[in-house]
């Protein structure tokens, strides 16, 4: 029952909002503590045998692939929310999180290609974890462009939420078909990272490194939702000053 | 720490992501402050939401 | 003066709006490009030998595309009637709308070119050339659009139309900017001759262009 | 801009579209501070007439002369034109819109657009992109092109569509201090429009 109570009452903007205010300095303080805890035991992890200093990349590298993928499942979510409960906050938090998990999966992508240029030779190779997140990519650009040409929330939040189921059932497919088209082409002098069991000295920064990167996620998607809520009442005013007159 | 022969990658990949995020949350606070002028010039002109015009006072 | 400017400026300002097409021609091409290696295959040798014809396609698709509703949502509105209606000749009135389309569409186009080109193995100095190739033909590739959109408008038919009327005239372009691109990548032939009939026929379609859109704009009034 | 020697004459005018002759045969002159009403069926080839004379459409016979105004300058250059479309972007903020046509047309760059928009009562508003509009104040907005920029020859296709009463007597106003400056009105209506005893042309009726 207080879960619903929870739902219900974050269901009314005016509260969420009043609730992300309150949220807000504590997320902070511990994003940015866990963050410099990460980096701190980032600067002390060990080399890899083989990639040597670079492997500090990876550090950002994969908890930036995590968020990528975990912003589409988070838009994937609140378009059930949009589509079938019509809560009213789905659509907010799904307008919000597209921008952030586009960025994130941009980071993903520049920092694999600098991790790639001293490991293959070259800044992009088409390997099927970069290709399948670079598809990715296309598809956060697509739903901020679907949300950049229609200002209206309540036209494009349908729209918007079809686009995000059909790409998370896409997004399994994707990736399986790259990594079929990359097997039958990919010419073998790709050196393959990961592999052997990741050793804790690593492990442990890195997990670090993603809870860290995930409260800032959600850090950006409040004060994100927060400015949504805001613009959406502007709109709803400027509604009644047209109408006043 | 040392960061061997490919110094300048790791660090131009954590020169993006920091640039990346530091402007993700310029744009965003930049965006609350504009909505932030907006709403007080509407609620200046004594403009009121349909939720408050409707029901009157809302808490 | 004052109006071309207006103009020049009020289209831009439309296009960064909320519903307008700046960054939706850049966005395109980068999803044509992205799309390319997946047909061809992932050998990166092949992809940068084909790159700056990839490249060039590509812009030559998002260029042409993008121009679809240039006249056309001016006369859905009754905009179109107006800008007729001014002093000013519609030759100066359709070059201008074109100069904004071109700044909000094929500049960041030109922008994310290099990017596009780490990702066909396009070589970093070549890039530049390629870029540079780019900044020359696509105003002749903008401009020869213009035509193809003002015709658009009268036949009430956008998209693919208009690509179809206005494909086979940019075959110079894509000729001389796909040559002068090589030239820069694998040589041997200098990059000079072909660049500068690319400039040649920018120019050439900086002049053409309006006169012919002007021509089909006051032709579909009738 | 306007002098009291301006006159529009039209003489012998006939247009055809699609192979149809919307009409022809027609003839009327109209001087400074004189307001002609054209009246007439659906059909009757109002709206085209407006648009002949604005050279939007060409006409297959006779000739649109406007003397008395500035020499180098055509027509269709010194009329505003009112159609049925009130060229706004829903993007643009009111005053953006007002401030781009009012450029545009040719108003001194130092000319100041606010009291157009008092004028219209969409003052307020100004700040408020178009697309919140309603169609009324769509329709005030465009009309406010017309105080914006002044040309002596007013060309306006139903001009009261959407408009309140209010708003309507408003437009009536404007046109009378229009008339009343030496300015010319060719007006296309149904109904009445708010002028004393105004000519009137009615079409339709000789063919």
């Amino acid at each position: 029952m207080a879960l619903i109570d929870i739902f219900n009452n974050l269901a009314n903007p005016t509260r969420f909002l009043a609730l992300t205010n309150r949220v807000l300095p504590w997320l902070t303080a511990l994003t940015v503590i866990v963050l410099v805890y990460g980096l701190y035991r980032v600067a002390y992890a060990p080399d890899d045998y083989q990639q040597g200093a670079t492997v500090k990349i990876m550090f950002l590298h994969v908890p930036a692939a995590w968020l990528a993928m975990m912003g589409w499942g988070l838009m994937a979510v609140a378009a059930f929310g949009t589509l079938v409960w019509r809560h009213p906050l789905a659509d907010v938090a799904a307008r919000a999180a597209a921008p952030i998990g586009a960025a994130f999966t941009f980071i993903c992508l520049v920092t694999g290609s600098l991790w790639g240029r001293p490991m293959w030779g070259t800044y992009w190779v088409w390997d099927a974890r970069l290709t399948s997140v670079l598809v990715l990519f296309l598809l956060y650009l697509g739903m901020l462009a679907l949300y950049w040409t229609a200002e209206d929330p309540n036209r494009s939040a349908r729209a918007a939420a079809i686009l995000a189921l059909v790409g998370a059932i896409n997004i399994p497919i994707i990736k399986f078909s790259v990594d079929w088209w990359n097997t039958l082409h990919q010419p073998a002098s790709v050196i393959r990272m990961g592999g052997s069991a990741i050793d804790p000295s690593i492990l442990v920064p890195l997990l670090i490194m993603a809870l860290a990167f995930t409260l800032l996620f959600l850090l950006l998607l409040l004060l994100n939702m927060r400015n949504e809520i805001l613009r959406r009442r502007v709109r709803s005013m400027r509604m009644m000053q047209a109408a006043s007159i | 720490m040392t960061l061997g022969p490919h110094a300048s990658f790791i660090v131009a990949a954590y020169i993006v992501t920091v640039v990346v995020v530091i402007s993700m949350i310029a744009w965003i606070l930049r965006d609350y402050a504009a909505q932030r002028r907006i709403l007080g010039d509407l609620e200046q002109r004594g403009i009121k939401r349909r939720s408050q015009a409707s029901r009157g006072d809302e808490t | 003066m004052n109006a071309l400017l207006a103009l020049l400026l009020r289209d831009m300002r439309l296009a960064t709006r909320v519903g307008g097409g700046a960054l939706m021609g850049a966005l395109f091409y980068f999803v044509v490009v992205s799309m390319i290696p997946f047909a061809i295959g992932p050998d990166l040798n092949l992809l940068a030998r084909i790159g700056p014809a990839v490249l060039w396609i590509g812009a030559l698709l998002a260029s042409l595309l993008a121009l679809d509703r240039l006249f056309a949502s001016d006369h859905d509105d009754g905009s179109l009637d107006l800008l007729t209606m001014s002093t000013l000749p519609l030759e100066l009135t359709v070059a201008a709308k074109a100069i904004a389309h071109w700044l909000t569409t094929a500049l960041p186009l030109i922008v994310i070119t290099p990017v596009l080109g780490l990702m066909l193995n396009v070589d970093m100095s070549a890039m530049g050339f390629v870029a540079l190739s780019l900044v020359a033909g696509t105003p002749a590739l903008t401009f020869i659009g213009l035509i193809g959109a003002a015709l658009s408008v009268t036949l009430r038919r956008g998209g693919l139309l208009m690509a179809i009327l206005v494909l086979p005239l940019t075959v110079p372009v894509l000729i001389f900017g796909v040559a002068a691109a090589n030239a820069a990548i694998v040589g041997p032939a200098p990059f000079g001759p072909p660049f500068t009939i690319l400039c040649a026929l920018s120019l050439a379609s900086f002049v053409l262009g309006p006169f012919a859109a002007a021509a089909a704009l006051r032709q579909g009034q009738e | 801009m306007t002098s009291d020697s301006t006159r529009l004459v039209c003489e012998n005018l006939a247009c055809e579209r699609g192979g149809r002759l919307v009409f022809s045969g027609i003839n009327f002159a109209v001087k400074a501070g004189e307001a002609l009403i054209l009246t007439g069926r659906n059909g009757a080839g109002k709206s085209t007439l407006l648009r002949v004379v604005a050279g939007l459409l060409r006409a297959s016979a006779g000739r649109i002369k406007l003397t008395g105004g500035i020499d180098e300058m055509g027509t269709a250059e010194q009329a505003h034109y009112q159609g049925h479309l009130d060229a706004i972007k829903p993007s643009l903020t009111v005053a953006e819109n007002l401030q781009f046509w009012a450029r545009f047309l040719g108003a001194p760059a130092d000319a100041s657009i606010e009291p157009a928009l008092e004028a219209v009562d969409l003052a307020a508003l100004a700040d408020l992109p178009a697309a919140y509009l309603s169609a009324g104040q769509k329709r005030r907005l465009s009309i406010a092109r017309l105080l914006a920029v002044k040309r002596p020859l007013w060309l306006l296709d139903e001009p009261t569509s959407a408009l309140d009463t209010q708003s309507q007597g408003r437009l009536a106003a404007f046109m009378r201090q229009h008339l009343a400056g030496g300015g010319l009105i060719l007006a296309a209506t149904h109904g009445p429009i708010g002028l004393d005893a105004p000519r009137e042309l009615k079409m339709g009726a000789a063919g």
